[in-house]
C-alpha cells in the first residue's frame, strides 16, 4: 500500500500497481496508475492507455472509472470525472479509455504522458449484461457513446454472440472504434453525416433489415438521443430488449449523494436513478430520452 | 500507540474522524474498510418521501463545488426497514440526521428514529438550499433554541445539532443550541452560493441556490468552531474542507472533539481510512498519546507588539 | 464597439472595474496604465497613524490566503499632502476608503476627506481584523444604519458603504445602509478566518485572524450581491475572487453595477488592464452594446420539476 | 502582447519574448518566460535560467521578481514568491535564480524543465547601490543570501570596483556561487562549518584584516542574522557604511498591500517599511537584526 505522505495536500491511500491489494474483498479501489500512451485518435479525441494494479482489470463492459484529472491551466480540477473503459487489456494490464476532449478535466487528462501518474478509482457501477438466449446484438453508438459500446464486441466475442456495430459519425474521419470491433469480428455499418446515411430514417431501414436477419436478438446503445429513441422504439415494437448506458453529472461515483440522478420510466410511474449506482447501464424500455 | 478515541458526551468514538452527512453511505463498503471509522453517518432523511432538487445538482466553480440536492429520500419507513440494516452490518455508531421545516414534524421524526439501532440523532437545522431565508433554523437563534428544544423532549437519544455558516452570529447559535439540550454541535454545514453561467445567463444549478463545498472554505469553519469552542461547553464537530490528518489536527486545535469529511471523499474514496491512519502515525510521531490532548490546545497567546513582531525573521 | 460606461449614482465610471480598497495603489502605475480604470480605489485611511498589526501578515491556505493588515498608515494629513497628489496625477475618479472605530470621529474623518480631489468617500465599516465582534459596524443593521447616518451627515460626496460578508443577513444591512444615506454598497470584504499552524499550534497570523481572500469564494459572494440586488434600489460594487472577464460578467448578471478587484492583481499584476481588454472583447463577441445592459440581467426564470430536469441531458 | 483568451483560469496580459512591450515606459513587466535550463547546484539549491523579453534584462543587482510557481502536487500555488535576480545575461537574453527547493512553490519551481512557461514579474525594489569613492566593498553572505549578494560581483566589476566574497557554507559542498564570483575577479574567501572557520569570531578577524588592508570601503551582506549583526556593529566602529537584503512574506510586490514590512531604526526611531519597496536592500545601520 502506498505511503501517505501527510505533507501532500491530500490523503490518500491510493494503489500502486506494485503494492499488495489492501482489501481484497472490496470491488473498487483508488488507483495510481502509470501512462502507457495517451494518442490523438483524430482531431477531438484521444486514447489513453493505463499500466494498472491488476485489481482494476476487473472491469467488465459498460463500468467507469473516476477519473482525478490533471490541471489543464494550473489550476486545480476538484471534481473527478467519469468514464467508461474502452478496452481492458488482461495481458499487459492495462485499461484504456477513449476520450473527447472538452472542458477542463479532459483538456488536463490529454496533457499526460507515457510514465505520468494519474489516479483513477473503480471500476463502479452497473455494466452491459449479455443473457444466454441472446445469439446476436445489434449495438448502435455515435460519438462518445462509441467508446462505451467498444467493450461489449469483446464481451459478445467472450460469449460467443455476434455482433452488428452501427457506427454513427459526421464524417469518415471520426468513425471511432471501428478497428476494436473489427478486431472482435464485429459486421461494421458505418453511417455518416456526410452522405445522409446517418439519417435516422436510414438507420431505422438498416435496423429493420437486421431484425429481418434474425440478427437483432438485442439493441444496444449510448451517445445518442435521436438513436435511443428510434432503438426504444423499435424494440418496443418487435419485442427486442435493450440496454443503454446513460450520463449524468457526479460527485461521489458510489451512490451516496444523489447527484447523479435521471428521470425512468417504471410501469407508467416516472422515478429516479442514480446514474452511477443503479447504472449506467440501464434497461432501454425504462430510459426516458431526452 | 496513540489513543484516538475520543468522547462526544457519554458517546465514545474510536476515532474522531467521520464521515459528513450526505456525502457518504453503506455503499462506501465497496472500497473502505467502514468498521474502521468513528461513527456512520446517514445522509440526511426527511420524514416523507422526496424526490429533491431538479438537475443539475452540483457544479464545479473556481476552488471547490456547489451543490443543491434537495434532501431525496424515501421517507423514514423506508430507512427504518431497507437502509438501518444495511448500516448495521458494520459496527461503529450509527448517528442519523434527519429534517423538517415543520418543528412538530421534526419532532415526531426525531421520536420515531429512536430506535435502538440508532445510535445518535442529528438535527440538520442547516440545510442551505432547503429554504434560503426560513425555514434553514440555524440562521436564527430564537429559531434554533425553540426547534432543538421540541427534538430534546422528543427523544433520549443524544442530540446532535448541526449549524448553519451562513449565520452571522454563530456563537449565539451554538449557545442557543446548548441551551435547548443539545449534546454538541455540528460546525458547519455548506455556504450558500450562486453560479451563474454567462454563457446563457442562467444558474448553473437546478435550484438556483447551492451550498459550497470545498477545502478552500477550511480557515473559515475553522474560525467558526474557535469562536464557539470558547463560549459553548457541549463537544462540537468540526465538518468543512478536511483533507489531510493535519486538518483533523488543526480543527481539533482549535476546539472541536471529533470532524465530519465530506468532499475529500469524493476526490479520494479512500481518504478517510487513510486520514485515520495518517492522524495515527502524525501522533505517534509527536509522542500524543491521546487524540483527545489536542482539542483546544492551540496556543494563542500572542506576540501583540507589532514592531516587535516585524523585526522578527521570516 | 461597446459602451463599457457604467453609472453609480450621479458618477460615471468609464469601465466597471476599480481596484478593491488595500489591494491596490498608484505604485501599481510601475506595470499598468492606471488611467484605464474605472476608479482608483485608495486603501483605507484612518485619522491617526496607525502601524498595524504584527506579522506575519499573509498566511496560504488550501485555497487562497488569508491576511490581516490592521490598516496601517500615516493619518489624514499624510494622506491629504503626499497620496492624495499621487493620484490625481490620473485621471479616473479617486475613490477613499476610511474606517474608524468611532462614529464620531469616522464622521470627522469623512469630513476631512471631503476635499474636491476625492470623487467618492468609501467608508469601510467591515473591516474584520481590526476587532471581531463590535466596532465591525456592518455585521449589525443597527450599527450600519447609525454609522451610515452618520457619515451622510458629513458629507456631500457620493458616500459608498463596503459590507462584511461575515453577517448573516446581509440583505437587512444593505437595506439599512441604503435607508442611512448610502449612495452604493460594496459587496464584500474579506472573509473572517483562522489558520492555526500544526507544527507549532500557534495561529499562522501575527493577528491571529484573518480575512479570506480567494477565487474560491465568488460564488457566495456572488449569492449575496444577487440577494440584495433584489432588495435594495442603490448600486452594487461586487467585490470578491474576480479573476476574469467572465467573473466581472457573472457579477454584473446577478445584480452589481460595477466591480472591485484584490486578489487577481496580486496573482496577475497586469490583470486589472486585461481584464477590461477581455470584457469589451467578451461583449463585442456577443454583440453586447451596453455593458450595463448586462446589470441584474441573470435569467431565473426556472424550471422546477425535478423529474423534468432530471431526463434532460447533461 | 499575448492574446487575452478569457476561457483560461485568469485574465493576464502577460508579455512574451516575442511579444512588443506594450508598455515601454513602464520599469515592470509580467513575463512569460521560457525555461531554458533548471538544474541542481547540490543537494538542495537549483539554478534556473530563463529565456525572457528583454525588458526583464534590465533588472539591477538585489532587484527581484516575483515568481508565479507551477504546482507541485496539482494543487494550485496560489501566491508568487519573490527571488532575487541571481544573473542577468544580456548577451543570451537570460535571467536566472538560485533558489532553495524547501515549500510548495519552490518544489513546484523545481518541477520545470527546458521550454516550460513560467510566469514572472519584476523587476522590482530597490536593489544594491555603489558610491563612486568605494573602491573596494566585502560581501559576506550565508546560505541562499549568497544569490541575493552574486549580482553584486557583476556590478562591482563593472563599475571597477574591487570585491571580497566571504562565502559562508555548513561544508564546501554547499559553498553557492563561488564559480560566478570567481568570474568577475573576486577575492574569495570561504568560511565553513566543518572546520569551524565559519564562526563569527574567524569571520570578524577576516574582516578586520580586510579593513587593515583598505579592502573594506563599504559591508553588504544578506542570509543570515549573526552576520548582519556582526557586519552592523563592525561597520558602525569602523564607520564602515554598508547594505543589507532583507526577506519578509510579500503578497503584492508593489508596495500596495502592506504585508512586507519590517522593522527599522531610524535615528533611534523604529518604523516600519516595506520590504518589497523601501527595500529589499536597505542601509545597513538602520537594520534591525532579529
Ligand atoms: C458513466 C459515464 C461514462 C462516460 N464515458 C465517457 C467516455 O468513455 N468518454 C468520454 O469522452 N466521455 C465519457 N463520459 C462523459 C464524460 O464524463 C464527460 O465528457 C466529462 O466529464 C467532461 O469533463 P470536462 O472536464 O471535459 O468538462 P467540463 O465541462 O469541465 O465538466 C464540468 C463538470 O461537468 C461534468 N460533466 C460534463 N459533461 C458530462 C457528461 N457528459 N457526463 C457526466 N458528467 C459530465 C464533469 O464531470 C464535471 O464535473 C462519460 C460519462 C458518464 C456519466
Ligand atoms: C526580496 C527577496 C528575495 C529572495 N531571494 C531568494 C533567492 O534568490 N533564492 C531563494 O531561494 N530564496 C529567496 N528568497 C526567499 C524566498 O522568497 C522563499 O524561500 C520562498 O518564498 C519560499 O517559498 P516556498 O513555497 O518554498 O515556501 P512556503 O513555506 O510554501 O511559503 C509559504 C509562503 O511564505 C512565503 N515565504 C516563505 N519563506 C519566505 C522568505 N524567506 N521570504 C519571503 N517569503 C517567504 C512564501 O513566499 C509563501 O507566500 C527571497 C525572499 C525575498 C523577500
Ligand atoms: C453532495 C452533498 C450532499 C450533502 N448532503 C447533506 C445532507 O444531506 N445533510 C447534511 O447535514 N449535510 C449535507 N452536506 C454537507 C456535508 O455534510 C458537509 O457539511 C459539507 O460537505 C462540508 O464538509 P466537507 O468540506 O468535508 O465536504 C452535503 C454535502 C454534499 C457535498
Ligand atoms: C492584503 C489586503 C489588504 C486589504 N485591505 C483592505 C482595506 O484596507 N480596506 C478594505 O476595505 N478592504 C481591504 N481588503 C479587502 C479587499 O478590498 C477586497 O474586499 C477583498 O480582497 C476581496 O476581493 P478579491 O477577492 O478580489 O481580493 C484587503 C484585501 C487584501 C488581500
Ligand atoms: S454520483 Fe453520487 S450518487 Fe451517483
Ligand atoms: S508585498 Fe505588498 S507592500 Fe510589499
Amino acid at each position: 500500500m502506498a505511503g501517505h505522505v501527510i505533507e501532500d495536500s491530500y490523503s490518500t491511500a491510493a494503489i500502486r500497481i506494485e503494492d499488495q491489494d489492501p482489501e481484497p474483498s472490496r470491488p473498487v479501489g483508488e488507483f495510481i496508475c502509470n501512462v502507457a500512451t495517451n494518442d490523438w485518435v483524430n482531431d477531438e479525441y484521444k486514447l489513453i492507455s493505463l499500466d494498472v494494479h491488476e485489481k482494476a482489470l476487473t472491469a467488465a463492459a459498460g463500468q467507469f472509472f473516476h477519473l482525478l484529472c490533471p490541471s489543464p491551466d494550473g489550476a486545480e480540477v476538484w471534481m473527478r470525472r467519469p468514464m467508461s473503459v474502452y478496452r481492458v487489456d488482461k495481458q499487459n494490464r492495462r485499461v484504456e479509455f477513449l476520450y473527447k476532449c472538452e472542458g477542463r478535466g479532459t483538456k488536463g487528462m490529454s496533457t499526460l504522458e507515457a510514465g505520468d501518474e494519474f489516479n483513477i478509482s473503480g471500476p463502479l457501477g452497473i455494466g452491459f449484461w449479455l443473457k444466454p438466449e441472446w445469439k446476436n446484438i445489434v449495438v448502435l453508438g455515435r460519438g462518445v457513446g462509441l467508446a462505451t459500446l467498444a467493450p461489449l464486441s469483446q464481451l459478445a466475442s467472450d460469449q460467443g454472440v455476434g455482433i452488428t456495430a452501427i457506427l454513427s459519425a459526421r464524417n469518415p474521419d471520426v468513425v471511432m472504434s471501428r478497428d476494436l470491433f473489427q478486431s472482435y469480428n464485429a459486421d461494421i455499418i458505418e453511417v455518416l453525416d456526410t452522405d445522409g446515411s446517418s439519417e435516422v430514417s436510414n438507420v431505422e431501414r438498416i435496423i429493420q433489415s437486421l431484425i429481418g436477419e434474425g440478427k437483432a436478438d438485442a439493441f444496444f446503445t449510448c451517445g445518442s438521443n435521436r438513436l435511443l429513441n428510434l432503438m426504444k422504439q423499435m424494440g418496443k415494437k418487435h419485442g427486442i430488449p435493450g440496454q443503454v448506458a446513460m450520463e449524468q453529472i457526479m460527485v461521489c461515483g458510489f451512490g451516496a449523494c444523489y447527484v447523479c440522478v435521471r428521470t425512468f420510466e417504471i410501469d407508467g410511474d416516472r422515478v429516479l436513478k442514480r446514474v452511477c449506482r443503479e447504472g449506467p447501464v440501464f434497461n432501454m424500455e425504462e430510459a426516458v430520452g431526452w | 500507540m496513540v489513543d484516538l478515541s475520543v468522547k462526544i458526551g457519554d458517546l465514545t468514538l474510536q476515532n474522531p474522524v467521520t464521515p459528513a452527512s450526505g456525502a457518504f453511505s453503506w455503499e462506501y463498503a465497496d472500497i473502505i474498510d467502514l468498521n474502521r471509522l468513528g461513527g456512520l453517518v446517514a445522509k440526511t432523511i426527511c420524514r416523507e418521501p422526496r424526490f429533491g432538487n431538479p438537475t443539475p445538482r452540483m457544479a464545479e466553480t473556481e476552488a471547490g463545488i456547489i451543490q443543491s440536492i434537495g434532501l431525496p429520500g424515501k421517507g423514514i419507513n423506508y430507512f427504518l426497514e431497507n437502509i438501518v440494516p444495511e448500516y448495521k452490518k458494520f459496527t461503529p455508531p450509527l448517528i442519523v440526521s434527519c429534517s423538517s421545516e415543520d418543528p412538530e414534524e421534526f419532532a415526531v421524526l426525531t421520536k420515531e428514529l429512536s430506535i435502538p439501532e440508532v445510535d445518535v440523532v442529528e438535527c440538520n437545522i442547516s440545510c442551505p438550499t432547503r429554504n434560503t431565508t426560513g425555514g434553514n433554523f440555524s440562521l436564527n437563534s430564537e429559531h434554533t433554541k425553540s426547534v432543538v428544544g421540541k427534538l430534546r423532549e422528543a427523544t433520549d437519544k443524544p442530540l446532535w445539532a448541526k449549524l448553519s455558516p451562513n449565520a452571522g452570529d454563530l456563537v449565539s447559535i451554538a449557545l442557543a443550541a446548548e441551551e435547548a439540550g443539545a449534546d454538541a454541535v455540528c460546525i458547519a454545514n455548506t455556504f450558500l452560493s450562486l453560479k451563474i453561467r454567462t454563457d446563457n445567463f442562467k444558474p448553473a444549478l437546478g435550484n438556483k441556490y447551492g451550498g459550497m463545498v470545498s477545502p478552500a472554505l477550511k480557515p473559515i469553519v475553522v474560525r467558526m468552531v474557535y469562536q464557539c469552542a470558547k463560549e459553548v461547553k457541549i463537544p462540537i464537530i468540526g465538518i468543512g474542507g478536511i483533507t489531510k490528518a493535519e486538518d483533523v489536527v488543526e480543527y481539533m486545535l482549535a476546539g472541536a472533539s471529533a470532524v465530519g469529511i465530506g468532499y475529500a471523499g469524493f476526490r479520494n474514496p479512500s481518504a478517510l481510512t487513510s486520514i485515520i491512519d495518517d492522524l495515527e502515525a502524525w501522533c505517534d510521531s509527536r509522542g500524543i498519546e491521546r487524540v483527545s490532548d489536542l482539542i483546544g490546545a492551540v496556543d494563542d497567546d500572542m506576540e501583540m507588539d507589532t514592531l516587535n513582531a516585524a523585526s522578527a525573521g521570516v
